[in-house]
């Protein structure tokens, strides 16, 4: 029985299974961190110390946060749906989860190979748009709702360049699976994709594919400057106005897992993933060391733009997404497709 | 095209018209309109009106430019009558206009100027507030500064909590 | 005032001494009251001129963030602490009354400025608007005089409800000098 | 109220009767954007406000009527309350009238450091209402640079009156003590200091494109509905008119210095924006000229024991922070005030809100509320 899950036929349900546990241990810890990072960085940028009293440097402040979201009072508030109010945070962590077990994160370090892996990734990463609808719908604030009604039209209006741009890669990279992906992008950063589609003439607008799908990015996410569901001096704690103690804490988590799944796949789909940037150096432990490198990079600027930039108009945000980036993502759809065909077209012409 | 202080007192004592004297009016009452030194009082015309006459300076100041400054009140205690100070100032020249009437206390009336100039609108509403003085056609006058069923008006001399 | 949930059992507390060996996990309640102490998030309330002083002890210069205390939580939900700084008067109390209560358990209040402590310079016989003192609506935890108190006085006041959860001062006390 | 009337929604919509499916929106009195205690009752469309109207008086403190039962000098404290972040403004005012009523002679150095500190105070006033409202719009980091910023001024304060916001440092006849090489030193190297920093903020905040983009166009309060609703100062400025006190009503010892009154004639909130920045900068200017020609001398001038008013009504009127701040003392006689009133400007300046914010959606008129740079208990008093 136990040869079977070990060595047998039922070994990728056993490594499944390790692999999740080991992801909510660390996408625990890494929302948690990710805080005090943003924290740090805060300070960082504010010219001040941020949290360095609790525990060595600050340490130990993100766990004393998650212990007092933990122990703190939680109620569903009179008139809301039960149901959903309490459901709405699950919902948001969960495919945060499936897609983190995609992922490669290194050459052998993966939750599971699957061919259609892209696709799963932007299938589960769109259910945490429904998960800050039903919350802020169920919670019966004028706030929250009109949060879910903003999150909504957003998010719709970001998901189409973003696939667009995805739609991209798959044709450039032909195929879903992420490993693939990876392992096609091997020698040196000049063979990422954000670099390689110059030289080898498939794209040469791939930086700026790689630019629209950041900005999608952060609008998925809900990150400055597009953070209008939250929208802090607007509308309270937008969809979370009603929500406290560790049902927040898990809206949170939900949130920073979704930022460390995005800037995987960034990473993955345009910065080479665990593959080295100098071409030495790769394999093993190192890729994992790229890996989260590239990863945190990303992480950094998101932070980065969060404490530097104002908030974005609501119109300006569904204006710049509907007359600029679809267009822009559509065009270089086209010109990739034009370009991947046209060998093909001189050959059979001549 | 500015307003200059000649003009204006020549046209407030036209509006004014003959100032009835009253049989028990002190000996020497003050003129309506005065031009006062700005250094000694921080205005440039002084005029007294009658409460029905509010809104006929106010639509004469409007026509000449004048922005509202404030409206106040002032309970005079003593001899049963507050009073209503509207001040006026000028954006382009250097004039202040403070225009007074005084309405007997017991029946605290006057006419409301925040059709000509709506942001006597709330000027209005505190005045109401804090005196009980009824501004006629005023659209909203709702306790303002004080909690929403106050039904006191604090600033009265003889105000008691 | 003692906010009951935090009280520490005293000598003389009505609870009998088997009982409460029975029912108090020591260890786990110490650890949570640390947890608590370290990560208080103030309600974003400012009301008057205590407010800017709030600010101020928010801002780079004080940071008050050193102490985890830096996340102003807008919504009363999820906040712990609630700093009232400023003046309260008649028609803002049903309003104050009403956050306190959307506050969740376990909350603190701190009274920052005389006008939250006792009414401050607006007091005086025969005054219609002000509210003499915030708890008289709710209980406080710390007071923190000045008129403004400087930020230093407020970050005090923190480290002070730190104590009061934790029975231990983060920092030893500066004596003074004869 | 205003008369219904037809209502063009920001983005070109038109409603001309009332929706049917509108809301109420209470937004306050505890809001991050409400900078206090305001209350904004919004009849909301979706996103769009259809009539927003301010309640207001949460922190109503009685300061006119505590001026009636109380002397002269024991109503001075309370004049640093009024508006907190320029309390030497609304200080000045109620001096001002009373030495205006009582013929009060102030020496000259007085004046000189009257104008420095009331100058230092101004640009303190701005940073935090600049800083404040970068925040509304969602940009976090602006407002600690501020406060930075602030605190070197509120050192320089505190160094000469003790303490940090409510100074109560100039007195009947001038000021409560003299100033010493620190202070002056301490002002003169804040000016180049501070030149650089505006420059440091026009190029980070004023020229970012996502701030334009919120401000330009958005909440436009033109002369004409300035001059409807007396609202002055910045928002004033920012409507095209030059009309600063400073220069109309020339008090204290204004005239001897050459500044300009900065004016946009867009009237929306980048304008006041730009008004705010640029006043800073003509702010520095005086200080600097200031510094140059403070003479020697006594700061306090002769006043009488028991400070009595001739019977007779005192208006005093000063440039603060937030626009035209005048206080009118009626006297009796009497060694109290029959009755102060306090023209403060943030009242005037919100009351267009209302007509101002038709139409307009949820975070823009948020963010004219802040370019209004209110400060709640200067409308409340």
């Amino acid at each position: 029985m136990l040869d079977y899950f070990l060595t047998g036929p039922g070994q990728a349900f056993t490594r499944l299974i390790i692999y999740l546990v080991a992801f909510l241990a660390f996408v625990g810890l890494n929302a948690a961190y990710l805080v005090l990072a943003e924290r740090k960085g805060a300070g960082w940028f504010q010219r001040r110390p941020g949290p360095n009293e609790v525990g060595p440097a600050g340490l130990l402040q993100p766990i004393v946060d998650g212990v007092k979201l933990i122990v703190k009072q939680t109620i569903v508030p009179p008139g809301t749906d039960g149901l959903l109010f309490r459901l709405a945070p699950a919902i948001m962590l969960v495919p945060a989860f499936m897609c983190l077990a995609t992922i490669p994160y290194a050459e052998s370090v993966y939750g599971r190979s699957i061919n259609v892996g892209l696709l799963m990734v932007f299938s589960f990463g769109s259910i945490s748009v429904f998960a800050i609808m039903l919350g802020g719908w169920a919670s019966r604030n004028k706030y929250a709702v009109i949060s879910a009604a903003r999150i909504v039209s957003q998010n719709i209006a970001y998901e189409i360049p973003m696939l667009l741009v995805v739609i991209t890669m798959l044709m450039v990279t032909g195929t879903m699976n992420l490993q693939e992906i990876v392992g096609q992008q091997a020698g040196g950063f000049w063979h990422w994709n954000i670099l390689k589609g110059i030289w080898t003439l498939t794209n040469p607008l791939m930086p700026m594919t790689f630019v629209i799908f950041f900005i999608c990015m952060l609008a998925e996410t809900n990150r400055a400057p597009f953070d209008m569901a939250e929208a802090e001096s607007e509308l309270i704690a937008g969809a979370f106005t009603e929500y406290a103690g560790f049902s927040w804490g898990l809206f949170f988590m939900g949130e920073y897992a979704n930022i460390v799944v995005s800037c995987s796949v960034g990473t993955i789909l345009f910065l080479g993933g665990w593959q080295s940037p100098i071409g030495v150096l790769s394999g093993g432990a190192w890729g994992l060391l790229w890996f989260f490198a590239k990863m945190y990079l990303l992480i950094f600027i998101v932070i980065w733009i969060r404490w530097t930039f104002p908030r974005t108009q609501f119109y300006g945000l569904l204006n710049l997404s509907w007359k600029i980036l679809i267009p822009v993502s559509l065009f270089t759809l086209m010109l990739t497709g034009a370009l991947l065909r046209l060998p093909l077209l001189l050959h059979q012409l001549f | 095209m500015n307003p200059t202080l000649e003009q204006l007192s020549q046209e407030f004592t036209r509006l004014i018209g003959p100032v009835p004297t009253a049989p028990a009016a002190p000996a020497n009452p003050p003129p309506p309109v005065q031009v006062v030194d700005f250094a000694v009082r921080g205005v440039n015309l002084d005029v007294t009106v009658a409460p029905g006459q509010v809104v006929a300076a106010a639509e004469l100041l409007n026509r000449h430019g004048f922005s509202i400054d404030t409206i106040t009140g002032v309970d005079w205690l003593a001899e049963g009558q507050m009073e209503v100070v509207y001040d006026y100032l000028h954006f382009a020249v250097s004039l202040r206009v403070a225009v007074r009437a005084r309405v007997p206390r017991d029946h605290p009336e006057i006419p409301t100027i925040s059709l000509v100039f709506p942001g006597a609108n709330w000027h209005e509403r505190e005045t109401h507030d804090f005196f009980g003085i009824r501004f006629v056609g005023h659209p909203n006058l709702t306790p303002f500064l004080l909690p929403e069923d106050a039904t006191f008006h604090p600033l009265r001399k003889d105000y008691q909590p | 005032m003692e906010t009951p949930v935090n009280a520490p059992p005293t000598p003389d507390s009505p609870v009998p001494p088997e009982c409460s060996q029975i029912v108090r996990f020591a260890k786990l309640d110490d650890l949570l009251q640390l947890s608590r102490a370290n990560s208080l998030w103030p309600l974003t309330f400012g009301l008057a001129c205590c407010a800017i002083e709030m600010m101020a002890a928010g801002m780079a210069r004080f940071d008050l963030s050193r102490f985890g205390a830096e996340v102003f939580r807008p919504s009363p939900r999820q906040a712990d602490v609630m700093i009232v700084a400023g003046t309260v008067n008649k028609k803002m109390t049903p309003a104050i009354k009403t956050l306190y209560d959307q506050m969740l358990e376990p909350k603190w209040v701190i009274a920052m400025g005389n006008c939250a402590i006792s009414g401050g310079p607006f007091v005086y016989p025969g005054q219609y608007a002000v509210v003499e003192g915030v708890d008289k609506l709710f209980p406080v935890d710390v007071y923190v005089p000045g008129c403004p108190p400087r930020p230093e006085a407020l970050i005090e006041g923190i480290l002070k409800l730190e104590e009061k959860l934790t029975g231990k001062r983060r920092f030893p006390v500066a004596k003074l000098k004869e | 109220m205003i008369p219904p009337k037809e209502i063009t929604y920001a983005g070109g919509g038109v409603l001309s009767a009332p929706p049917e499916e509108s809301f109420v929106l209470n937004l306050g009195p505890q809001h991050p954007a409400a900078h206090g205690v305001l209350r904004i009752k919004m009849t909301m469309d979706g996103e769009w406000i259809t009539r927003a109207e301010p309640v207001i008086g949460y922190i109503h403190r009685m300061h006119e009527k505590m001026g009636e039962n109380r002397t002269y000098a024991k109503f001075l404290p309370n004049t640093s309350r009024i508006d907190y972040l320029a309390a030497m403004h609304y200080t000045h005012a109620f001096v001002g009238a009373v030495e205006r009523g009582a013929r009060i002679e102030v020496p000259l150095r007085a004046e000189y450091i009257r104008v420095i500190t009331s100058e230092l105070q101004r640009i303190a006033s701005h940073l935090v209402g600049w800083g404040a409202w970068i925040m509304d719009l969602g940009g976090l980091t602006p407002i600690l640079y501020a406060f930075d910023d602030r605190e070197r001024i509120l050192d320089l304060m505190e160094h000469i009156c003790g303490a940090r916001l409510t100074y109560c440092y100039y007195r009947f006849g001038g000021l409560c003590n003299d100033v010493d090489d620190y202070f002056l030193q301490g002002a003169r190297d804040f000016v180049p200091y501070m030149r650089g920093r505006l420059k440091m903020y026009r190029a980070l905040v004023t020229d970012n494109i996502i701030l334009r983009k919120r401000l330009e166009g958005i909440g436009i309060i033109d002369a004409e509905m300035c001059r409807r609703y007396g609202v002055t100062g910045p928002v004033l400025r920012g409507a095209g008119v030059p009309y600063d006190v400073r220069r109309a009503e020339p008090y204290s010892i204004y005239p001897r210095f050459e500044f300009a009154i900065p004016h946009y004639p867009a009237g929306d909130s980048m304008a006041r924006y730009l008004v705010r920045m640029d006043e800073m900068e003509q702010s520095l200017r005086i200080i600097e000229q200031a510094l140059d020609q403070i003479p020697a001398g006594p700061v306090m001038g002769k006043v009488p024991r028991v400070l009595k008013l001739p019977a007779g009504d005192y208006c005093y009127a000063v440039e603060a922070g937030r626009g035209r701040f005048m206080v009118r003392i009626v006297s009796d006689g009497k060694d109290t005030p029959y009755r102060v009133k306090l023209r403060t400007p943030c009242f005037a300046n919100l009351s267009p809100f209302e007509e101002a914010s038709k139409g307009m959606i949820l975070p823009d008129a948020l963010a004219m509320l802040g370019s209004l740079d209110l400060v709640i208990p200067d409308i409340d008093r």
